[in-house]
């Protein structure tokens, strides 16, 4: 059960059309040399969910000015002017979710929960062709979950089990993906031996983790 | 004094010792620079964590820290990280003390419009939906015109962020609060008349008792 | 704004009738010096939410033993027997949900949800009483948020300003509970030195704590 | 050989390399003791981790470590410790293989009762609601029968523990599938006749074409 690999043999599992969820919050905590490897072959039509879509030049927004994305679902997309050109022009599908919703959409479906029901968004377009129920004179929308075919992560540590540890602000998004998606491949900043990470400090136990590439530290 | 830093200083004397406080991106962020030193505020950043500390020097800078704005920041004695699911179930959850955001409308029902401009600007909701929920106490902290236009507005013409959790207006002329009557002024700055601010505002302005003059 | 207070001092803050949420799992984990103060002071006609009523010697058990609970909200009583005496007498009122879904309504109260939507317990019943939403053809059960006046929880590193650790499986119901309840109080094994838990490892940040206690370690 | 150890032998095939799982209390524990050593089989403990190892002996008790059973066990090299909402996500997710667990009753629609007997046993249903639901594989091991009572029927008469969601009975009399037509019988124990285990059954079993002899 060798789950690393090569950037190579990522290849072989990308493919045109996929839903990927991709960590990171603009820009850190983000797979980059993942993000590298979908530019290098030139992955196409891909939905993309995500917290926002970066910069031009860094994260996630690379795929986006590469036209490479069909369909983004996130929360924010202001840092990056070409992800707005793209939506104007009618290029690109952009579902605007609010933060904390799309990150419990994600929990959800990786938790096996069929939907929550979240105060946010009551009073705005947000509602819009949701279900509101109404709880002890609270309304609230039902959302669903959503997940993908593969979550693309970034971890600061990885043993070579495959469980992550995340340093600082490079959480973000990444642990949650990683319970949300058929095949989860983790870009390591620094692979270390199994045990290294202390068990009551692993916070992506091994078993959501399919496949480690090693970044470049 | 720059008006931006007036209102940042206003805004800084509503947070109390212990406060949980969220700082939205722009001038609200300037507000930690003037908290009082007799008290302790613990700043949450939405990409998850708690005990935010000031922006990084340049020999500061951690490639594995920035703030929801994806600048590189220091992190206080005490901080804590965690994921974003964490981060939003703190917030929405009640456990963040005070917000603080910017607006393009606010309206006399509390109502706030800060996220999108339709067919001109879509930055998207970011976390702010989720804050003006989920926070107990909701500052808007901005200038009170925008090119001389209301901002403050009998109700808010574009799209809104959130229905009726304005708690608190804070502008370099006034400050004003949200209640069941109205909007209600409470301090007014010290070179702005009356006539000044009621003609700076579209919402009706109710004019209270025991006005004073606001303190930076 | 210092959180470390005396067993003594906890007294002040117990009431008779309250809701409380006690940690741990079969007794590992359990807050023992908190349930002893209880017991000290009599508190009575508590409801109490918890995985399991522990053993009539060892963990909440001890307070079903002393007969200071109303009602119980759990997942499992079986391994005290006098819960299971006390509920068939009528003297006890014992509220059985299924694991997964008792900690999620935990989570969800102290996340800001109105509910969410689960598969467990379909067809059961559990069901009794509940509303039934189907998504995408599957039914689920609307589950509720339920919080507590007060949560009793045990940290095997505590440090000053409140951020907890838990070591191996003591951590269970703790986090969650932490985040749940008006007041939550937590007895350590240890009070370190703030920063002495890594900032990117610990796991109940000091937010949701309101007081320390020291336990024996 | 003890019917149970026959039983735990059997299961103990069941599972493939890398696969997580969950083994409840009681003679389903005692499957790890019979695992392959040529495969690594990844046991969840719904308490909050993965990688649990054997039953500690005196000198290996940990008294910050118990599997969901409230006993000192071990843990392996690569465990991870987690919360019960973590735990439970990783239950109900999908994330779990198989789970293995005893019964009081199952029927011939998959129905598994087994936590409980009105007025008399009241336990509760602790997780295992959850994982029957969750789990990719359901598999539930016990005594074919009960003081000589069948306890595989045409339909479970105590309350439900879950609904269609067993996908196979081991006994120590033979292995039987769920299927959508019904129960079929895969393997039948070496000592054991046809006519032995449809007497011991109420449930109608349909006899695989393929009938083999159960091996542990």
């Amino acid at each position: 059960m060798d789950k690393i690999i090569s950037m190579e043999n990522v290849t072989a599992h990308l493919k045109d059309g996929m839903t990927l969820m991709i960590g990171g919050f603009l820009a850190n905590g983000t797979p980059d040399e993942l993000i590298d490897c979908l530019i290098k072959n030139n992955v196409k039509d891909l939905t993309i969910i995500c917290n926002d879509t970066g910069f031009p030049d860094r994260g996630i927004g690379r795929l986006v000015v590469n036209k490479q994305v069909k369909k983004v679902i996130t929360s924010h997309i202001g840092t990056n002017p070409e992800t707005g050109r793209q939506m104007n022009e009618g290029e690109l599908e952009v579902l605007l979710v609010p933060q904390g919703t799309l990150i419990e959409r994600i929990r959800s479906a990786g938790a096996g929960l069929g939907g929550f029901l979240t105060p946010t968004g009551i009073g705005t377009v947000v509602e819009e062709g949701k279900e509101k129920i109404v709880i002890d004179g609270k309304t609230y929308l039902l959302e669903l979950p959503i997940k993908a075919d593969m979550a693309l992560i970034k971890g600061s540590r990885v043993d070579k089990k495959g469980n992550v540890w995340y340093n600082k602000s490079t959480r973000n998004f990444n642990p949650i993906m990683a319970t949300a998606a058929d095949v989860v491949i983790v870009e390591a900043d620094e692979i270390v031996e199994v045990d290294e990470i202390e068990a009551s400090n692993v916070v992506t136990p091994s078993i959501f983790v399919d496949y480690i590439v090693g970044g470049r530290g | 004094m720059d008006p931006r830093e007036r209102i940042a200083r206003r805004v800084a004397k509503e947070l109390k010792n212990g406060d949980v406080v969220n700082l939205g991106i722009g001038m609200p962020t300037m507000v930690a620079n003037f908290i009082s030193e007799d008290i302790e505020v613990i700043l949450q950043s939405e990409n998850g964590f708690i005990g935010m500390g000031p922006i990084a020097e340049k020999d500061q800078i951690d490639k594995d820290l920035v703030n929801a704005g994806g600048v590189h920041v220091t992190s206080k004695k005490g901080a804590a990280f965690f994921d974003s699911a964490m981060s939003f179930a703190i917030i929405r959850g009640g456990h963040v003390d005070v917000t603080v955001l910017g607006a393009l409308q606010v309206d006399e029902n509390g109502n706030l419009a800060n996220w999108m401009i339709p067919g001109k600007l879509v930055p998207g909701m970011g976390g702010a939906m989720d804050l003006v929920v989920g926070a107990k106490k909701v500052i808007v902290s901005m200038e009170h015109t925008a090119k001389g236009k209301a901002k403050i507005l009998k109700s808010c013409n574009l799209p809104l962020t959130a229905k009726g959790e304005v708690d608190l207006i804070i502008t370099e002329m006034g400050v004003i609060e949200v209640t069941d009557g109205g909007l209600l002024l409470k301090e007014i700055a010290p070179n702005i008349s009356l006539e000044d601010i009621i003609n700076s505002t579209e919402a009706k302005l109710i004019i209270s008792p025991i006005l004073k003059p606001m303190e930076y």
